[in-house]
């Protein structure tokens, strides 16, 4: 049971991680919320055909608006008009007020809202089960498998024609492939893949999926190839790891799991190899370590073979000529002994033939 | 190397996190060791009370829904699926009630035992439109009676050696429910005709006024995506001026602000309409209080009603 | 005209039209410079990062005291704008994405919190997750107090920092040389946001005071070129949208306030799409008409011009098929041909031959110079 | 001391700054004298933007000083002007030509106050200099690449500073603009004011330019241009790329 949970959990992140990564790349990252918000009057309709909850015709109605807006909102952010950002920020207002203007005037005593026929709940997702091939398994687990093979299938047919036309839509004109209709295509795939993962593991969690799993890529690389394969590693292990978590606190799972996406954020954005704060602190202190260290073979290499050496080279004349603390010059000192840049000899350091090497190395940078 | 080390660091930091988030066991409750044999699951509060008087002697009864829960808005746990795949008797409203898990549930009842309570009310008496029924049943306790003759029967096919124990419990159950009925009846008899209106913020108490002869008005409709008008507003408050109706009510789970509003709007108009209490509407008082029963809430709020509309 | 009477005299419609009217003056105004900024959406992820906020403030007080949990909201929006800005300006993710996380993360461990809460036998928890939330129907008198002193400190401070807002926005790097301290700045901004966010979702609900910040912008960005005359128009269209809106909804019953206004807001955006003085549709598309007609207009004057020279003889009229051929077009030129010889720019010598007249060779001389084709 | 100082403008040492894991500069020191114009000259990703920025404290540094006329930038602030490259800011912001260059009035009104109708004067008066005043009042939009490029400047020239920091400033521009900004440039050189260049074009240096900073993630050469910009100096900052641009410099008699 766990372990379908995790299963569909899992589908539905690798379902949602693939178009994410292109919305997020082309600013259009919170457009999953927009959709949940802007199904509203579908469902209204969907549900006033047959004044009734038992019906298909919601969640068809549903589909049709996560279209209508995303159409919507591609249309206007290709105008001009408005930024993407804005154009999203325009369409789903007045959407979700139709819908409540709706549900008021014609269906106000009806237990009617996106969460009563749409948003569905991964806790229950084993529960709903259908006969395939003579296995008993989740609807649920055969919508998002359908799904990620459908959008699997696009991104591998045309990933290089949406990367050139996410980067640079010019070039990709140039090149024979419409940006407008593969933009439309990414869009396609985001109503459809946001309206099936609503349904199965509800709206919060699709958010996450769509947005968290690729940003927290972006924070690891710089290439869009590993970024989609970082953001499948982050989606299953937060997936895995949330449905545990929310067990053993007995939590929600949609919570959880996004709560764990979040601390692989978080870690990220302090521990990225690439560019994380610690990694850019410690690299700072790095630089610093490695420019004391050259300055101070430079001299040395300088003024080593002079008569004066006993003076130039001395341990208080090295804290004198580059005012650095006694601390941090013996760091900088004891470092270099161990690597073997720099002997040291009755107070007096001498330097070797590979720090010579070294220096020089520096310097002729 | 700064950059392996960095790597390192990243893998080292994630596998600590994975084990702290695994590793932060919660004690097991623990429910196991219960040596009742069976174990009912409900969804509301009003329909575990009802599987505890009648059988709490061979069942173990547990409540998704805790008090102050809006069954329409309940987000799921991660261990509610293995409670409900263990539990002998499954008993929920139906109606889409519980929204989409009423919709699971529903699918669930045809390999196993679910009961939706609410269901076994005879259509006629269920307000609205088939297939989007008002599910708040409960507020008419003869309706309520329905459901709890489901459960029973329930109870009986999955306990038939304790047919005995059980149909005495349920017949004295009924016995106080047929006694509750009578008595908000009777409070309810106590207004003359022109004071049974209760207003309160949204439209949950349909059954409350068919069966006891209430003028039922709300701010806003059910659904929680509904949204008062300006309109709605100024013509509910002259309609208390006109009426002179002493007071209106709160619901614990909307925010006072709705009533507010239009308590304002009519002092505004001259006439002082008070806030009359906190009625019970999707779900019952704390556990251990009088309120935490199915009967003590109804109760509670025939009491608050008629107290407060009254001279 | 009985609404208008209510307008003053009706308690309702009153505090309604007045709330939204100047809950509108302040939004529009913060708006402007949020869509300017790629923030459009900010209002949208604070509304769902305030949950954690608000749960936290039950689990600590274990009330339900609005003003609690409000305080409580707000230090999660604070926390949620901070955390945004620090992740769009020390990392790669653009504001939109930053947005986006925050919203999942926030609202995600709010639900977490939520699940927690549903667990405690407590039924004061009723309602929790919405309690903050107004709706536009039900503001009184009191909240129209609070929205009048939120949103003039939010106009006295734009008005106060319109000069750093603008130049921050426009080029922050620039900004900073000139001395201005952008953190300062962001944090000024912050703050207006983080109060007209609070109060208007304490009011009106998210959706209505998302709409109110970002629609009248867009919309006002169509009639003006003028980052001042935006933030007063984007101003002005918020607040008489509110007022609108709420006398739409006091016309008829079973007419939801704040839907209302979206409606009224996003009719004011779509009238500007179209027909926008600046940017408009309807204008681009009579523009882009005007600018081919006269590229079309110089091709054939070049055209002609190259025909004369190759026939060193200005004055021999061409049929308009070799014209069309020279200019590889058929496709109207007869009428253009009429147009250019009604500017007197050609001679029609008979039935459908033309030669560039005294004025006609002058324009040709002219277009040489300025560049060719592309001039005009 | 004091002498030494007001004839040195701008002086850098021992500036390392670092991006990731590579040093995007390693320990840069060049020295600027006043009332010279003077180049960054380097190949693509030899950090010429970043050594601007970094002057500027718009990043942050790894080690090293900046100071000008002997004093940190945070004192100077009112003497340092900044030409961003044009890309860099977004062309539609809703504001006018003459908007855009009142901004660089901004710094001296300091926080709150106004620009009021002095520095609309001081706006147009810079306009004129960069020969933009029939364009006062177009959205920025409609500019040219020349025309913004120019509008920057004039923003510069509000700012009346004494030292100018400009980011590629002829990249893009016609022909006729470029002969337009170097005359400002000129000028402004001949008041005493002393600007530092992004440049790209080695064709130009010679004639535009008194002094050269030739960068490739170290400083490789700095000094008067007659005896800094040499072929040997040119060959050590773009490494095995220079023999492609060979051609071209040898046309100028190096």
């Amino acid at each position: 049971m766990q372990g379908e949970i995790i299963i569909i959990a899992i589908l539905a992140s690798l379902a949602c991680v693939i178009p994410g990564v292109f919305l997020l790349l082309r600013k259009m990252a919170l457009i999953s919320d927009a959709i949940s918000h802007s199904i509203l009057p579908g469902i209204v309709i969907g549900y006033l055909i047959k004044q009734s909850l038992n019906t298909p015709y919601p969640i068809i109605g549903a589909v049709v608006f996560a279209m209508i807006m995303v159409v919507t909102s591609e249309a206007l952010h290709r105008s001009n008009l408005v930024k993407p950002d804005t154009a999203i920020a325009v369409v789903f207002p007045p959407l979700f007020s139709l819908g409540v203007l709706l549900v008021t005037l014609l269906a106000g005593n009806v237990h009617l809202d996106t969460d009563a026929v749409l948003l569905g709940e991964l806790a229950f997702a084993p529960l709903d089960r259908m006969m395939v091939a003579g296995y008993s398994v989740p609807k649920s687990l055969v919508k998002m498998l359908l799904i990620v093979i459908f959008n699997g299938g696009i991104i591998i047919l045309l990933f290089k024609e949406l990367k050139v036309s996410t980067f640079d839509p010019i070039l990709s004109k140039s090149l024979g492939f419409s940006p407008s209709f593969l933009h439309y295509l990414l869009m396609l795939m985001t109503s459809i893949t946001a309206v099936g993962a609503f349904d199965s593991v509800g709206a919060v969690l699709v958010l996450a999926f769509m947005i968290t799993p690729a940003a927290t890529a972006l924070l690891l690389t710089n290439s869009l190839f590993v970024m989609v394969f970082i953001s499948f590693g982050l989606a299953i292990a937060s997936s895995i790891l949330g449905v545990l978590l929310a067990l053993q606190l007995d939590a929600g799972i949609s919570g959880a799991i996004s709560t764990v996406m979040g601390g692989f954020f978080i870690l990220a954005y302090f521990f990225s190899p690439l560019n994380g704060m610690v990694t850019k602190l410690k690299h700072k202190m790095n630089i610093k370590h490695e420019y004391a260290l050259s300055i101070i073979l430079y001299h040395l290499s300088n003024h080593c073979d002079a008569h004066n050496m006993e003076t130039e080279c001395s341990y208080s004349h090295l804290k004198e000529q580059f005012s650095y603390s006694e601390r941090y010059l013996k760091k900088i000192v004891h470092k270099a002994v161990e690597a073997g840049l720099i002997k040291q000899k009755n107070r007096v350091f001498h330097i070797t033939e590979r720090g010579r090497n070294d220096a020089r190395l520096h310097i002729s940078h | 190397m700064s950059s392996m080390q960095s790597k390192t660091y990243f893998i080292v930091a994630i596998i600590i996190i994975s084990l702290v988030l695994v590793g932060c066991q919660k004690q097991e409750k623990g429910d196991a060791t219960d040596d009742k044999p069976y174990s009912v699951v409900t969804t509301i509060g009003m329909l575990g009370d009802i599987a505890t008087n009648l059988a709490s002697d061979y069942v173990k009864v547990t409540t998704l829904m805790g008090p102050g829960v809006d069954p329409h808005l309940y987000k799921a746990s991660a261990n509610d699926v293995k409670l409900l795949h263990n539990a002998d008797l499954i008993l929920y409203g139906g109606l889409h009630l519980e929204g989409k898990m009423s919709d699971v549930l529903d699918s669930l009842s045809s390999t196993r035992r679910a009961i939706a309570a609410s269901e076994a009310i005879p259509e006629q008496y269920l307000i609205g439109h088939p297939g989007s029924y008002d599910p708040h049943v409960w507020f008419d306790v003869s309706l309520w009676l329905y459901a709890v003759e489901a459960v029973y029967e329930g109870l009986i096919d999955l306990l038939p050696e304790h047919t005995e124990d059980i149909t005495t419990n349920y017949q004295a159950y009924v016995a106080q429910l047929e006694q509750l009925h009578a008595y908000v009846q009777e409070t309810a008899n106590t207004l003359n005709k022109e004071q049974r209106v209760l207003i309160t913020a949204h439209d949950a108490f349909e059954y409350f006024g068919k069966a006891y002869d209430f003028e039922v008005r709300g701010l806003q409709g059910t659904s929680t995506v509904s949204e008062a008008g300006t309109r709605d507003v100024q013509q509910l408050s002259q309609y208390i001026v006109d009426h002179k109706i002493k007071a209106i009510f709160i619901e614990s789970s909307v925010p006072r602000k709705t009533i507010q509003s239009l308590q304002e709007a009519t002092r505004a108009k001259g006439f002082d309409v008070q806030i009359g209490g906190e009625l019970f509407s999707d779900a019952m008082g704390d556990a251990g209080t009088k309120e935490g029963t199915y009967v003590g809430m109804v109760e509670h709020n025939i009491n608050i009603i008629v107290s407060a509309l009254a001279l | 005209m009985s609404l208008l009477y209510d307008m003053i005299f009706d308690y309702t419609l009153r505090n309604v039209a007045l709330g939204t009217f100047l809950l509108g003056l302040g939004s529009g105004a913060v708006g402007s410079f949020m869509t300017l900024r790629g923030e459009s959406l900010l209002g949208d992820a604070i509304a769902h990062a305030t949950l954690p906020g608000v749960a936290l403030a039950y689990m600590l007080t274990n009330t339900k005291d609005p003003l609690v949990l409000l305080i409580g909201a707000a230090i999660a929006g604070v926390l949620g704008i901070g955390a945004i800005t620090a992740i769009t300006r020390t990392t790669k993710i653009d504001n939109d994405g930053a947005n986006g996380i925050i919203l999942s993360i926030f609202f995600g461990f709010g639900l977490l919190l939520l699940t927690y809460i549903q667990k405690l036998p407590q039924s004061s928890q009723a309602g929790l997750d919405r309690f903050i939330f107004g709706q536009a129907a039900t503001i009184i008198a009191k909240d129209v107090v609070i929205i009048a002193i939120v949103q003039v400190f939010v106009l006295v401070v734009v008005t106060l920092f319109f000069k750093e807002f603008k130049s921050s926005t426009f080029d922050p790097q620039s900004t900073t040389v000139m001395g201005f301290n952008q953190k300062i700045i962001d944090a000024i901004f912050a703050t207006l946001l983080v109060a007209v966010i609070v109060v208007g979702l304490q009011t009106v609900g998210v959706i209505l005071i998302s709409a109110l910040l970002i629609t009248p912008a867009a919309a006002a960005r169509q009639w003006t070129h003028s980052l001042k005359t935006m933030v007063i128009t984007s101003s002005l269209f918020s607040a008489f949208s509110g007022m609108i809106g709420s006398l739409l909804s006091a016309s008829r019953n079973n007419l939801p306030t704040g839907p209302m206004i979206v409606l009224v807001l996003t009719a004011f955006l779509i009238f500007s799409f179209l027909f926008g003085a600046k940017r408009g549709i309807v204008l681009r598309k009579i523009a882009l008409i005007k600018r081919e007609r006269s590229f079309d207009h110089n091709r054939i004057m070049l055209a002609l011009d190259n025909l004369a020279q190759s026939h060193d003889d200005t004055s021999l009229a061409h049929s308009s098929k070799t014209i069309g051929l020279m200019v590889q077009q058929t496709h109207g030129m007869h009428r253009m041909l009429k147009q250019l010889a009604q500017k007197g720019l050609l001679i029609q010598s008979e039935e459908a031959s033309y030669a560039l007249s005294k004025q006609g060779e002058l324009y040709v001389k002219n277009l040489k110079n300025e560049g060719g084709l592309y001039a005009g | 001391m004091e002498n030494i100082n007001n004839n040195i403008a701008i002086e850098v040492e021992d500036l390392t700054v670092a991006y990731h894991h590579k040093p995007v500069l390693w320990d840069i020191d060049t020295q600027v004298e006043k009332g010279v114009i003077s180049a960054i000259i380097g190949p693509n990703g030899a950090g010429k933007s970043t050594l601007l920025k970094a002057m500027l404290s718009l990043i942050p540094i790894s080690s090293g000083t900046i100071s000008f006329f002997g004093s940190p930038l945070k004192k100077m602030r009112r003497h340092v002007a900044y030409v961003p490259q044009r890309s860099e800011v977004d062309w539609d912001f809703p504001t006018t030509v003459v908007d855009v260059v009142t901004m660089g009035s901004y710094g001296a009104l300091g926080w709150i106050t106004p620009p009021g109708k002095k520095e609309r004067k001081l706006a147009m008066e810079a306009l004129e200099k960069v020969g933009m005043e029939e364009f006062a009042n177009r959205q920025i939009r409609e500019l040219s690449g020349g025309q913004q490029q120019r509008t920057f400047i004039a923003r510069a020239l509000v700012q009346d500073a004494s030292i100018y920091l400009m980011d590629e400033p002829f990249a893009g521009v016609d022909a006729a603009t470029e002969q337009s900004i170097i005359e400002v440039l000129r000028e402004l050189r001949a008041q005493g004011k002393t600007l530092v260049i992004v440049h790209h074009d080695l064709l130009t240096v010679r004639e535009y330019f008194d002094h050269v900073i030739l960068l490739n993630v170290h400083t490789i050469a700095t000094g008067p241009v007659e005896t800094t910009f040499t072929t040997e100096n040119l060959q050590k900052t773009y490494k095995g790329k220079f023999n492609a641009l060979k051609g071209g410099i040898d046309e100028l008699t190096l």
